[in-house]
């Protein structure tokens, strides 16, 4: 059997009460306390569910969501997990709207996480981090993970506007982090890949390397910038998932080679070159 | 309380089984570690459907998630008969419980291929037949038609040793008429029910969601479906009933040894909790004397009035 | 946004009906008074279903809750045929909306006389033919038999001017062949999904729940079955479809009509919303402009990639 | 079209504040502001649906309850309804955890409710009502209806134990109510129906009206000792309800005749010769 060297999740399903929560931006931030797993390694996720009032008026959400970690702090046994949320539907919705004192089911943590920057590249001189809307979790733990290890790296991030840039300022800090604003409300006013166009046209493009994660039309733009420029990246993808553990094969993102990886176990992180395109996974 | 029991003379410490295609032994080890096999939530484990050429399955979406419930449109992933047997096939002997190996295939002869060969590997249990697929001779779907199922089975019956075990489709006017048929060509053991066919429309783009255009309903919102069709195939055939469809916990389980199953399997449920088959096995005890059952045994041999 | 439409002829305020057996307007109004007539939830009113002889349906239990869904089996109480003619009938058509009569018979005689009798009522605007009974001659289920079906169509075709809507019964493996049959036989509309066949164990005394041993699933646990087989049957034939099945609020109506159906009725939603249909109107246009379409018109005609 | 006198429901399923929750006993008391509905008449109930969460772990609640009032007061435009709960699923479980500022679905009042003593026998001097466990709801507001129209009435209620006894003493207060307890913890020790076979013992028969509420054995007793004595009964009867408002022929209860009642319409106040058992709706 396949072992590798990823953080072992405990075999279950696990209670787990909510320490604190409170908003940011237009996300909501939510921290809870696992009492039972191993630190997470960045980018990696957990499957969610809610209080216990999963399945709402609809008899949805019926399924755990998928939701990557954005920092955590703390030692394992009391390890504070936190989670930023984007509420888009009927799970985020409950997960967006829990107080401290309830309590949510998390198995996890689950998948491949980021890969340091010299496994990705022998000659790498630090990271680029290049974020967009949600995706901004999985790198803000990425980033923290590099400072610990003294790892240089500049951070990019997009958004539509500033009042969906939530989670910036706590999770990142602003001063080395770089922001775009589609609407130009302040920062760069565009899109974040023109930032990574010129941090990259500065580069040793030899030496770089990028990890991003955002929505599946960023990632695809990163994907192709990389591709052409030869610089190493990994993307953290998404993808509907039922299990989050390699049981329902449904997570299915089409590789290069026309077969399909399970992004729950292959990934959600993957790197630029083994995948299609960061937008196959989305549309059928 | 004794929770052992057997179906088609495989031993079987507790009476919960896996529903094919809804657990994956090697993924969920990737996951989970050595506690996996220590605490291995099954009685017996049934592999997903395996085919005589590699499939990648079907483009995605392949999920969507209904009222209770969800729809999957999966596809049969599997690397062939080839490469199972040289692979995965291996490393499932090796768990800790006996293994039932489902096979899939468009014609009789194929499914010979497969039975034959699964049945020459040490360490294999039984096999499961998944007869939710078009013949391509008749180009009828077998588990559709009593005569192409009991013809199949005729055919495949001679072959091995091993238990045969049909897993029926749901999509059927009367389910126990197949299962007879099953049952007359030398079937061992019923496996049901598989997934109902089922459709999701995306919001956004109104087109069909799914890849594939169509897929198959589980979970609880089949479950009163699940247990008609497990009560009408248990009172019409001798042979034991795997019961499944919306299980989610040991009083759940439980309803479909009432309504004539010998065991049960968990499907769905696995993948809200990976844990979900031995929180059924655990509950199970207690759930049996809430009913006022002594043993399992005798709640398998009740019928219901 | 002007959503008035048509079914088989029948000029409708809005494309939403009520599934035959579930609203009485006879009983809604003694419970809500003159409100009820002056907002009237449905474009149309088809009736419970209506038998020769008196029944008094079955006995209870008659319901049991389903994770997201109902299992019932009332039994189509009824006062019979000259009965409600004499009585009923004549507050029904008193309605302000058009009146369409379900029937249900075990022989073509019967459903003869049926359709012969309704036929001669003013203010009646079509009949909806329940074929999910066996036929006493031949012991089939009429709707579970294509050939079956075609010849009861051909049969009752000549009997009346008033458009004949076929319910369909989903517990069989391809309804579109039923619905080719019936599109044969001369049916000028498909009414589907009826419920599904579904039990329910009592978790006290272990025994079936429903006084009649067996019932039928709706709500929103069937809406993904419902929507393969509309889809199936909507692109299998020319004649309309009346699509049901789950439908719970306008987004999900809306489902039902890109996934081919021309108007949706609602059933299970009524007993948790009495005003359910008007909610459901009310919410549509939004959801047609939600989903980019500038007309009622446009979502019927387009069809699922 | 069948129009009787009973009180006519707004035509629709309304949102209505939680009030006021507290324990009584072994059971939950809630009020909820009604800012549409007319006053109930005693014996009436509402279907209802509480708070977000309907549908809870396992897809149930789907349908609303069915829950008698209890309780009346305030006027129309601001009617405060008062509800008793005995947590017995999934329904009632998230019933008994309402709190005030959440609401509920309500719609009603339905069915057919308690008629007046000389209605039912025009020489009634005065009313016995016999309650047991949560069928003292109904019989709360029919008390008070009785006590304003200055008609004498008797009380008897009888419980399992002094734990299962709640509601008592806020819904009618201890000085005319006689309680038997099946424990004996205090009280006449034994069932209630002890308690009304002696009433009835010292009453001219012929004047005596008895309503009643309680568990099917209970009602079961009490239709046939007022059968056998020739008295006037009316029972409030229960059955699984899908809709309350006579749309899904669900709730059938069996008739002398053979025939069905629906509960939501003909009752759930059936007078005791109506029916053929008051069990019968129970067992199928
Ligand atoms: C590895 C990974 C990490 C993630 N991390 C985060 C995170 O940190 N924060 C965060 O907010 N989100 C995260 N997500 C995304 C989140 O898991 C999904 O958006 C999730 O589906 C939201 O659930 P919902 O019930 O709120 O919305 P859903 O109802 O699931 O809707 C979300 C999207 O799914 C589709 N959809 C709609 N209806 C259905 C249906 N019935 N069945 C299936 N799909 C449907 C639509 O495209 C819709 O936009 C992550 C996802 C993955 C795979
Ligand atoms: C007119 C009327 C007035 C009422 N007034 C009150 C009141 O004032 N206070 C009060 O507490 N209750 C009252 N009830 C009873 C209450 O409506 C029912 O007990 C209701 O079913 C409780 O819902 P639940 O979800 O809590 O429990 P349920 O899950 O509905 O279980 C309640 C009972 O229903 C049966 N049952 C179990 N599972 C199912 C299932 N899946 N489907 C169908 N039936 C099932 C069992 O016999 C069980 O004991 C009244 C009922 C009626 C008809
Ligand atoms: C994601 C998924 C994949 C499945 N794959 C298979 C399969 O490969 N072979 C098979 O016979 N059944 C397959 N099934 C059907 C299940 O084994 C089971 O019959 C069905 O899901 C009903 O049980 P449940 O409601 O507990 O999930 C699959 C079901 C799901 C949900
Ligand atoms: C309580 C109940 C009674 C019904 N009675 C009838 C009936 O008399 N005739 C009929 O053709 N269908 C009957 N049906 C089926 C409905 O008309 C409808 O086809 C089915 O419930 C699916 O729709 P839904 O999920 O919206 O309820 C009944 C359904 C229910 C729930
Ligand atoms: S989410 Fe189930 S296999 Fe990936
Ligand atoms: S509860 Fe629906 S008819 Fe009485």
């Amino acid at each position: 059997m396949v072992v590798d060297d990823r953080p072992i999740a405990p075999f279950n399903r696990r209670e787990c009460a909510v320490a604190e929560t409170h908003p940011a931006g237009g996300y909501r931030v939510f921290t809870l306390v696992d009492e039972q797993g191993p630190e997470p390694d960045p980018g990696q996720f957990y499957m969610l569910t809610a209080g216990d009032h999963w399945q709402g008026e609809a008899g949805r959400p019926y399924l755990p969501r998928a939701i990557s970690v954005a920092a955590v702090t703390g030692n394992p046994g009391a390890l504070r997990l936190m989670f930023l949320i984007d509420e888009v539907g009927p799970g985020t919705r409950l997960m967006a709207a829990l107080e401290p004192g309830q309590t949510c089911l998390l198995a996890g943590p689950f998948g491949r996480p980021f890969s340091m920057p010299k496994a990705l590249n022998p000659k790498a001189a630090g990271a680029i981090l290049v974020g967009g809307g949600i995706g901004i979790a999985p790198l803000a733990i990425l980033r923290r993970a590099l400072v610990k290890r003294g790892v240089p790296s500049r951070t990019l991030l997009g958004f539509r506007d500033r009042a969906h840039s939530g989670g910036v300022d706590e999770l990142f800090g602003c001063e080395e982090t770089r922001l775009a604003f589609e609407d130009g409300s302040s920062g760069h006013r565009g899109y974040v890949t023109d930032l990574l166009l010129k941090v990259l046209a500065g580069d040793d493009p030899g030496g770089a390397v990028v990890y991003s994660c955002g929505p599946p039309m960023m990632l695809e733009a990163v994907r192709s910038i990389c591709a052409e420029s030869g610089t190493a990246c990994e993307l953290a993808l998404e993808s509907p998932m039922a299990c989050g553990f390699g049981a329902c094969f449904g997570c299915a993102v089409p590789k290069t080679d026309g077969t399909y990886l399970r992004l729950c176990v292959d990934g959600p992180v993957v790197s630029g070159d083994e995948i299609a395109s960061a937008m196959a996974g989305e549309a059928a | 309380m004794d929770l052992s029991t057997e179906i088609c003379g495989i031993p079987l410490d507790s009476p919960v089984l896996n529903g094919s295609g809804t657990f994956d032994p090697l993924a969920a080890r990737r996951a989970f570690g050595d506690a996996l096999i220590e605490d291995f939530p099954f009685a017996a484990f049934v592999s997903k459907t395996i085919t005589r050429k590699t499939r990648v399955g079907n483009p995605p979406h392949r999920l969507w998630e209904a009222p209770s419930g969800l729809i999957n449109s999966i596809g049969l992933p599997n690397p062939g008969l080839e490469a199972f047997v040289a692979g995965d096939l291996i490393e499932l002997t090796g768990l800790p419980v006996p293994l039932i190996v489902s096979v899939m295939a468009d014609s009789a002869e194929e499914f010979s291929l497969l039975v034959e060969t699964i049945s020459e590997v040490d360490g294999v249990a039984g096999i499961e037949l998944n007869v939710s697929c078009p013949n391509v001779h008749s180009g009828l779907i077998v588990g559709e038609q009593p005569k192409e199922t009991e013809a199949l089975m005729k055919e495949l019956r001679p072959l091995t040793d091993l238990p045969l075990i049909i897993k029926l489709t749901p999509n059927v006017a009367n389910p126990h008429e197949v299962a007879i048929a099953a049952e007359a060509g030398g079937a061992d053991g019923i496996s049901m029910i598989n997934t109902i066919k089922a459709a999701a429309i995306d919001r956004v783009h109104s087109r069909t969601w799914l890849g594939a255009g169509a897929g198959g309903l589980s979970g609880p919102a089949v479950r009163p479906i699940a247990l008609a069709q497990v009560r009408a195939v248990s009172t019409a055939v001798e042979i034991p009933v795997i019961g499944m469809g919306g299980v989610e916990d040991a009083d759940t389980a439980l309803e479909f040894i009432l309504a004539g199953a010998r065991v049960v399997a968990i499907g769905t449920e696995n993948f809200r909790d990976p844990q979900a088959g031995s929180k059924v096995r655990k509950g199970l005890a207690g759930a049996l004397e809430r009913r006022g059952f002594e043993s399992l045994q005798a709640a398998q041999a009740s019928t219901l009035s």
